[in-house]
């Protein structure tokens, strides 16, 4: 059992994964299942980056599906009405996050919690609507199509699902290599100390902006890209994409897998695109049964996958250490690590 | 008055009150020793019907009160100041005293005598009544919590750590004010850190250890024994 | 260390810190006492940054630091804790220490993407702060244990090890007495005193009174966000003005 | 000139239903700490309810906005029953889940019932009066005098009764209401049951000059949200204030800027106001 | 034997009744033809099975549900009925191999040179003349655009514009308003009254369009309409208040008015089993169905699409008028279906139906 836990939770496991993920084409049959899988990574890659943002710094970003589709719709209007290639408007696309995840970021941040959740709400409708209005720029609600595919080379076809699966799979290990990094790096321990307070934080040195306007930044780029792999391999966009419900999608997916952890988002979104797929059958019904599925997840396993087995683990682990202290002097006793945030009733009492 | 039978509870797997049996009887004043984290509070909150017990019975006055809900409790006289205090915190001083007569609240004419008679107690509370609970001192709030739980006139009165964070001279103060109320007939059951006060003006005491009570005695037993002045009164 | 000239803090009508001025030496124990409400927590606050002050001035080591950033007030060694202890439950202690070292590092992003030397040599430096701050506080054997698993009195040394761990010369500490019981209570004392021993200067406010007396080289009193009095122990104990508004009589001192 | 004072009545019109809706959104954020996103899915519910009453069962206009809001006053106390209350202890971004949970849920089962058609509610006030040049149909002024009406009564029931007074409580501190002897779970359901009456009776006064279909409550929730942060979260008057703020920015800037770009207009001005008073224009100074 | 014919459409979220409507035109094709026997294929038949997924109208979900129907269930064809929906197939459907079965009616998707797809419904383009011409002989030259801000609309007001203009013309107001989101169009409405128009370039999705109309009626508006066609003259005529609110507008033809007789026969069969008024998104669906079995009949083959495809003029020939409700009597090269449109006007409170090819000889 325990042999079985620590192979779950060492590098193994992420090895296997990414065996698995490279052989994946070949042990499939179908086509559509791999053109599933890749989707589901590009959405993975843009959650990725909001769990930089929500899950490490703590800050709950709603307009991260409007930062997603400003990537996409980079792609689209350079290829198609200025004639770039894909992978110099790719890089523009990363490069368009980052510049509009600063200015966004810079205002934003000023504001707390709920404050700063539904103003970056009204930042992501906004940015609906301007991609909707803006006729002249994107091409309104007529939506852009013919966006260039990423270019191959040698053999290699991006436009083939197989070739784009594997495109879109190094994009994903390469942002998920980077997070791994990050997140145990001092810089991922100083947003995580914001995260617990900024008080707290700024009375270790540490500066709240800066930090918090960088995690911002890195999440945007994070989902522009993703959003021009997606325009990339879907080549029409409109400005649907920047419908707040792609946004609501990526925070189900963060939380189904793990908010805060490692391998949640990949796994979360895995988990709830195959989920969607297999209730297809039931057709306009399947929020029936989704929908209750939801609330279930979220009373019964409020951590998510990873965050459940983790926390389980650990209280394993901590029980053990402390059989091991027996006879020491320490008389704390195990417990439950409780929910990462304050009460909500007892939130309002920190005074 | 109050009376635990084998009494456990648990936080999920966590056994935090491990077959607890204790009495407080009418207008007792009993208090609660334990170092941090033995489990008073879990205890006081199981009393009060926040917790439910996971075995055991709790009888009041004769009558199985196990797994009530805490409002009715308070209905019934069993009134805690809890530890953290657990105002309201954008509600003035005066609302929050209001609401702590919320069970008395067709007695209009009682909640003006018991509120003068608080305002009394702490007069700066008087000065701050307009002021939201949230934005007074550590101190300040630990009164208005004192003053909440007086206001619902108990019968029995459960002060959780009272004196946490209130200044010497409050403390005192404090302390004799815990006896005047007891004096006048309200059963008290109090846990303190602050054990030697305490222990002076109580009737009987427990000590708590890991979730088990593993000593009980009157007053001058307490004082007197070397274990509990060692542990929780200092040299 | 610390000189204090008028400074003053108001809450709309409240002057919740009343025209203040004292000087804190360096390398010794400064106590800050007085009611509830008097002001302690705002002064500390208005040392820290936390919030600018209405009026007056903050001089820290002959520097005008009067309305900066709380963090580059931390970077210049003043470290605090605060009333009620902030730490983060989900990680471990040594892990919550880390961070603590962050503000001497200079480590970037790029250094996160490459993996620099740099990067790897400041993290090695800040795990080996979090162990000392940790040996130093003596809960070296708790290191791999989650904080939401430890007890109230190792809760406030991991507090006291995290304003430790950014190399402070000055520290604040707001009732690290606070809830805890006299035991505990003493060795919390035992390591103030070993930390003015390892030449850092602290700043305390408690109410615990035999605790104040016998740690303190000098005791500010504020009431009502004013300074009514300041001195050694000895002098506070016997001034008839501070008896009359905190300490109430000789005999509850000793309570 | 009329067709100013024809647009303050849009205004009115349009801002006494968010303030409505809003209100519900207020209230049940100030219990649990979270925004509901399933607060517009009750307002459509509420819709189809009283259209069903109307319609199918042949009742008048009155006891279709009763049942409405029984309804959904019981729909919404069961959401906080069965997912809501288990989930008091979670973090807010977990009760958001949940809600847009219960908001698909909710949709999914009206268009089983319903079907995804738009219906037509009638109305028994369909006279329109003119003053001067300004056309003002009579169930757009039931909406304006209705909600005012609710406000109001609203506003009383919280500020001068004890009841209420146990609703404000609970919303700062679940604990500490029960210690006073508060029973905290009526008063969550209660605030619920309100909170739910509130978007059902909105639904039903906006519904005739409107259409009835499961998607109505979309865009509505999303402009609910901004008033209540424009007007500063749990602030009872905050979100009427907030409610007409965005109601007249959009008559008003939908008639003189761009009809297109009205919806900007509202977003971008909550984006403003919020960039000069990042905590919203009714919250005190708290710590 | 069986052949899975796809679908994917809006099934749920704001457009789901769209989706409902086009879906059930191919529901009721595939069981009069499962019920005569099936598609006869070299000696077999095939019963036809409508496999059908949800995409929300989002075009990448299109894209996905695109792949699983192909691979997963070996669709020759797939029926989608939103423009975004068939860019996103066309980017993959010829290698693929499917035929995009498209319903709408938006040129360019047939203009890119996409072999494998159909377009079903005729282009909006066909309308505008004659609409124009009919209300400015009714009412007058001053338009006010005030139709909806969806894809669609956008495509019909670009086209729409320019030529009111050619025809001599004004536009007063341009100032379109989002039916599908909007809470209260008075806002809209009065700024375009306030132009002064005598006709109104409306339409959307029926039930909001009636909207307009009644609240631009309330305001005292006493013009005209012209309705894209999207809206459907009767739909929009119950919810604005009977057709007199109606006098004067001119719109596509109501199934429920046409004398065609496919059509008549269509409306019949649908209000057996419903209970709602037949639409023509139903309908044309419902004819493109049957003209697809026929065309794998005729091109002996049930999973070569381009057979299939290259055999559908000669279906259109063979099919039987009582399946074609329009009247569709050809297939351009690149597979734009043809007819000879009907349109409507109301004139004192009747619809009166017309021939484009009269209206535009005229
Ligand atoms: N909500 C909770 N979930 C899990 N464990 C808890 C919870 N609350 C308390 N505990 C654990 O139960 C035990 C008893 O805690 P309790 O708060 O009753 O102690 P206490 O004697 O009141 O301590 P203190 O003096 O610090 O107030 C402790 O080990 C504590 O960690
Ligand atoms: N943000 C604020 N807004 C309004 N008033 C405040 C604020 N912060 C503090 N006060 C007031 O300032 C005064 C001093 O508060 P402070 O917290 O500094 O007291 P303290 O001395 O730390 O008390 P304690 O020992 O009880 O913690 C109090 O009266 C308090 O109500
Ligand atoms: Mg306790
Ligand atoms: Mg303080």
């Amino acid at each position: 059992m325990d042999r079985l836990m620590n192979f779950l939770v060492s590098p193994v496991l992420k090895w296997a994964l990414l065996v698995l993920a490279v052989v994946f084409p070949l042990i499939s049959s179908n086509e559509y299942h791999i053109y599933v899988m890749a989707t589901a990574f590009i959405w993975a890659i843009a959650v990725y980056g909001m769990n930089i943002i929500t899950g490490y710094c703590g800050q709950l970003n709603l307009a991260h599906g409007g930062f997603f589709a400003i990537g996409a719709y980079v792609v689209a209007i350079l290829t198609v009405d200025h004639e770039w290639a894909f992978w110099p408007a790719f890089i523009a696309a990363g490069l368009a996050g980052a510049i509009f995840g600063f200015l966004v970021g810079v205002v934003s941040l000023r504001l707390k919690e709920h404050y700063f959740a539904i103003f970056t709400l009204c930042v992501g409708f906004i940015i609906y609507l301007l991609l909707e209005k803006w006729e002249a720029l994107t091409h309104g609600s007529l939506g852009i199509i013919n966006i260039a595919p990423p270019e191959g080379f040698g053999f290699v076809d991006f436009t083939e699902t197989v070739p784009f699966y594997y495109l879109v799979l190094a994009f994903l290990v390469l942002s998920v290599w980077l997070v791994s990094r990050l997140s145990r790096s001092l810089l991922g321990r100083t947003f995580l100390a914001i995260r617990i307070s900024d008080d707290l934080a700024q009375s270790l040195g540490i500066n709240l902006m800066r930090n918090k306007v960088l995690a911002f930044v890195l999440s945007t780029v994070y989902a522009a890209s993703a959003g021009a792999l997606y325009a990339g391999v879907v080549r029409f966009i409109g400005p649907a994409e920047a419908d707040v419900v792609h946004t609501f999608d990526m925070i189900t997916y963060l939380l189904v897998g793990g908010i805060g952890t490692l391998m949640g988002p990949l796994l979360g979104t895995l988990a709830i695109t195959w989920l969607t797929q297999m209730l297809q059958s039931l057709e306009e019904y399947r929020m029936i049964i989704f929908g209750p599925m939801l609330v279930i997840l979220v009373i019964f396993f409020p951590r998510g996958i990873v965050g459940g087995f983790l926390t389980w683990r650990g209280r394993r682990l901590a029980n053990k250490a402390s059989q091991q202290d027996q006879g020491g002097e320490s008389q704390a006793s195990v417990q439950t690590p409780s929910t990462p945030s304050a009460d909500k009733q007892e939130a309002g009492n920190n005074a | 008055m109050l009376k635990l039978e084998n009494v456990d509870a648990k936080y999920d797997s966590f056994k935090a009150l491990d077959n607890v049996s204790m009495t407080v009887g009418q207008g007792e004043l009993v208090v609660l020793l334990g170092a941090n984290g033995a489990g008073k509070t879990t205890l006081f909150n199981t009393i009060s019907g926040l917790l439910k017990p996971s075995a055991g019975s709790i009888t009041l006055n004769g009558e199985d009160v196990t797994g009530r809900r805490p409002s009715a409790l308070v209905q019934a006289g069993v009134v805690q100041c809890p530890e953290g205090r657990k105002l309201f915190p954008e509600m003035s001083v005066m609302k929050n005293l209001v609401l702590g007569a919320y069970v008395h609240r067709r007695d209009k004419a009682g909640i003006k005598k018991t509120l003068d008679h608080v305002l009394e107690m702490f007069p700066i509370l008087e000065e701050k009544k307009n002021q939201a609970a949230g934005s007074l001192s550590g101190g300040q709030q630990q009164m208005v919590a004192i003053g909440r739980a007086l206001m619902g006139r108990p019968k029995l009165l459960m002060l959780d750590e009272p004196s946490l964070g209130l200044a010497p001279l409050v403390v005192k103060q404090m302390f004799e004010t815990i006896q005047t109320i007891n004096r006048a007939g309200t059963t008290v059951l109090l846990a303190e850190q602050n054990a030697f006060a305490a222990l002076k003006i109580a009737t009987r005491a427990y000590v708590i250890e890991n979730g088990r009570l593993v000593m009980e005695g009157d007053r001058d037993a307490m004082l007197g024994n070397e274990a509990v002045r060692k542990a929780y009164i200092g040299a | 260390m610390l000189k204090i000239s008028n400074l003053t803090k108001r809450f709309g009508g409240l002057a919740a810190v009343n025209n203040v001025s004292v000087e804190f030496p360096a390398n010794q124990v400064n106590a800050i006492i007085g009611p509830n409400g008097a002001g302690k927590s705002t002064f500390f606050n208005l040392v820290a940054g936390a919030m600018p002050p209405s009026e007056g001035k903050i001089e820290y080591q002959g520097m005008d630091i009067t309305g900066m950033a709380p963090d580059r007030i931390a970077r210049l060694g003043v470290a605090r804790t605060f009333q009620t202890t902030m730490l983060f439950d989900q990680s471990t202690v040594l892990d919550n220490l880390i961070v603590g070292h962050r503000l001497r590092t200079q480590s970037r992003l790029w250094d996160v993407i490459i993996n620099s030397k740099r990067l790897r040599d400041e993290e090695k430096k800040c795990r080996s702060r979090a162990a000392e701050v940790l040996d130093f506080v003596g809960l070296s054997h708790i290191g791999h244990r989650y904080i939401a698993d430890i007890s109230q009195e190792e809760r406030k040394r991991v507090a006291f090890a995290l304003a430790m761990a950014t190399d402070p010369e000055l520290v604040l500490l707001d009732e690290p007495a606070g809830g805890i019981n006299p035991e505990e209570t003493e060795n919390l004392a035992d390591l103030i005193r070993k930390m003015v021993k390892h030449g850092i200067t602290v700043c305390l406010i408690e109410h615990k009174m035999d605790m104040i007396m016998s740690l303190a080289d000098k005791i500010m009193v504020l009431d009502h966000g004013e300074k009514i009095a300041e001195g050694t122990p000895e002098q506070i104990k016997n001034d008839p003005v501070v008896i009359e508004a905190y300490l109430g009589s000789e005999q509850d001192v000793e309570a | 000139m009329d067709l100013f004072l024809q647009q303050v009545l849009n205004g009115l019109t349009l801002g006494s239903i968010y303030g409505l809706v809003a209100l519900g959104l207020t209230l049940v954020y100030g219990i649990l700490h979270v925004p509901n996103f399933a607060h517009g899915a009750l307002y459509m519910v509420g819709a189809y309810v009283a259209y069903f009453t109307m319609v199918d069962l042949g009742l008048n206009y009155w006891l279709a906005m009763i049942a409405a809001g029984a309804v959904v006053a019981i729909l919404s106390v069961l959401c906080e029953r069965l997912v809501f209350h288990p989930l008091r202890h979670a973090p807010p971004i977990h009760d958001k889940i949940a809600a847009i949970g219960i908001l698909l849920f909710l949709e999914a089962v009206v268009q089983m019932y319903w079907g995804a058609d738009f219906r037509r509610m009638p109305t028994p006030y369909t006279e329109i009066l003119h003053f001067g040049g300004l056309t003002i149909p009579a169930q757009r002024l039931l909406i304006i005098a209705g909600a005012f009406g609710l406000m109001g009564a609203l506003h009383l029931y919280l500020k001068k009764t004890m009841t209420g007074a146990t609703i404000i409580a609970m919303a700062q501190n679940r604990e500490g209401a029960f210690l006073v002897g508060i029973d905290a779970n009526r008063v969550a359901m209660m605030t619920f049951a309100i909170a739910g009456m509130l978007a059902a009776v909105g639904a039903t006064l906006f519904a005739p000059i409107n259409l009835v279909y499961p998607a109505m409550g979309h865009l509505l929730i999303m402009k609910a949200f901004v008033i209540i942060i424009l007007g500063g979260m749990g602030s009872i008057p905050g979100a009427i204030v907030g409610g007409l703020i965005i109601g007249f920015a959009e008559a008003l800037g939908g008639f003189y800027i761009s009809n297109e770009y009205k919806d900007v207009i509202a977003f971008a001005l909550l984006v403003v106001i919020l960039s000069v008073k990042p905590t919203g224009l009714f919250t005190k100074g708290v710590r | 034997a069986e052949v899975n014919i796809g679908f994917t459409g809006p099934l749920s979220g704001g457009a789901a009744l769209y989706g409902e409507n086009t879906l059930e035109g191919l529901r009721m094709a595939a069981e009069e033809i499962n019920a005569a026997g099936g598609v006869k294929v070299g000696g077999e038949s095939y019963e036809i099975n409508i496999v059908s997924l949800d995409d929300k109208y989002s075009p990448s979900q299109a894209a996905v549900n695109g792949k699983r129907l192909v691979q997963q269930y070996k669709t020759p064809a797939v029926f989608t009925p939103h423009s975004g929906g068939t860019f996103a197939l066309q980017a993959f459907n010829q290698r693929d191999g499917f035929i995009v079965m498209s319903y709408t009616s938006i040129p360019s998707v047939t203009e890119k040179g996409n072999k494998l797809t159909v377009k079903i419904p005729p282009s909006f383009t066909d309308y505008i003349e004659p609409f124009s011409k009919m209300a400015m002989e009714t009412s007058g030259k001053k338009v006010a655009v005030a139709n909806a801000t969806h894809d669609y609309a956008k495509y019909w007001t670009k086209a729409f514009v320019p030529k009111w203009e050619a025809m001599g013309g004004e536009v007063v107001a341009d100032n379109p308003m989002d039916y599908n989101k909007s809470a209260d169009f008075y806002t809209g409405v009065s700024k375009v009254l306030a132009a002064k128009p005598d006709v109104l370039f409306i339409g959307g999705a029926s039930e909001p369009t009636g909207l307009v109309v009644r609240q631009a009626r309330e305001l005292g508006f006493k013009g005209s309409f012209i309705l894209m066609d999207q809206a459907k003259i009767d739909e929009v005529a119950k919810v604005a208040g009977g057709l007199q609110a109606v006098e004067g507008s001119v719109g596509v033809t109501p199934l429920g008015s046409s004398e065609i007789e496919g059509a008549r026969k269509f409306v019949e069969k649908y209000q057996q089993n419903h209970k709602n008024v037949a639409t023509s998104e139903t309908a044309y669906n419902y004819f493109a169905m049957h003209m697809l079995a026929q065309a794998m009949q005729e091109a002996g083959s049930v999973d070569d699409p381009a057979k299939i495809r290259a055999a559908m003029p000669a279906a259109l020939k063979k099919i039987p008028a009582e399946y074609n409700p329009y009247d569709v009597n050809g297939i351009s090269e690149n597979g734009a279906l043809e007819t000879d449109v009907q349109l409507a006007q109301v004139i004192d409170g009747k619809v009166v139906l017309r021939r484009l090819s009269d209206v535009l000889s005229q």
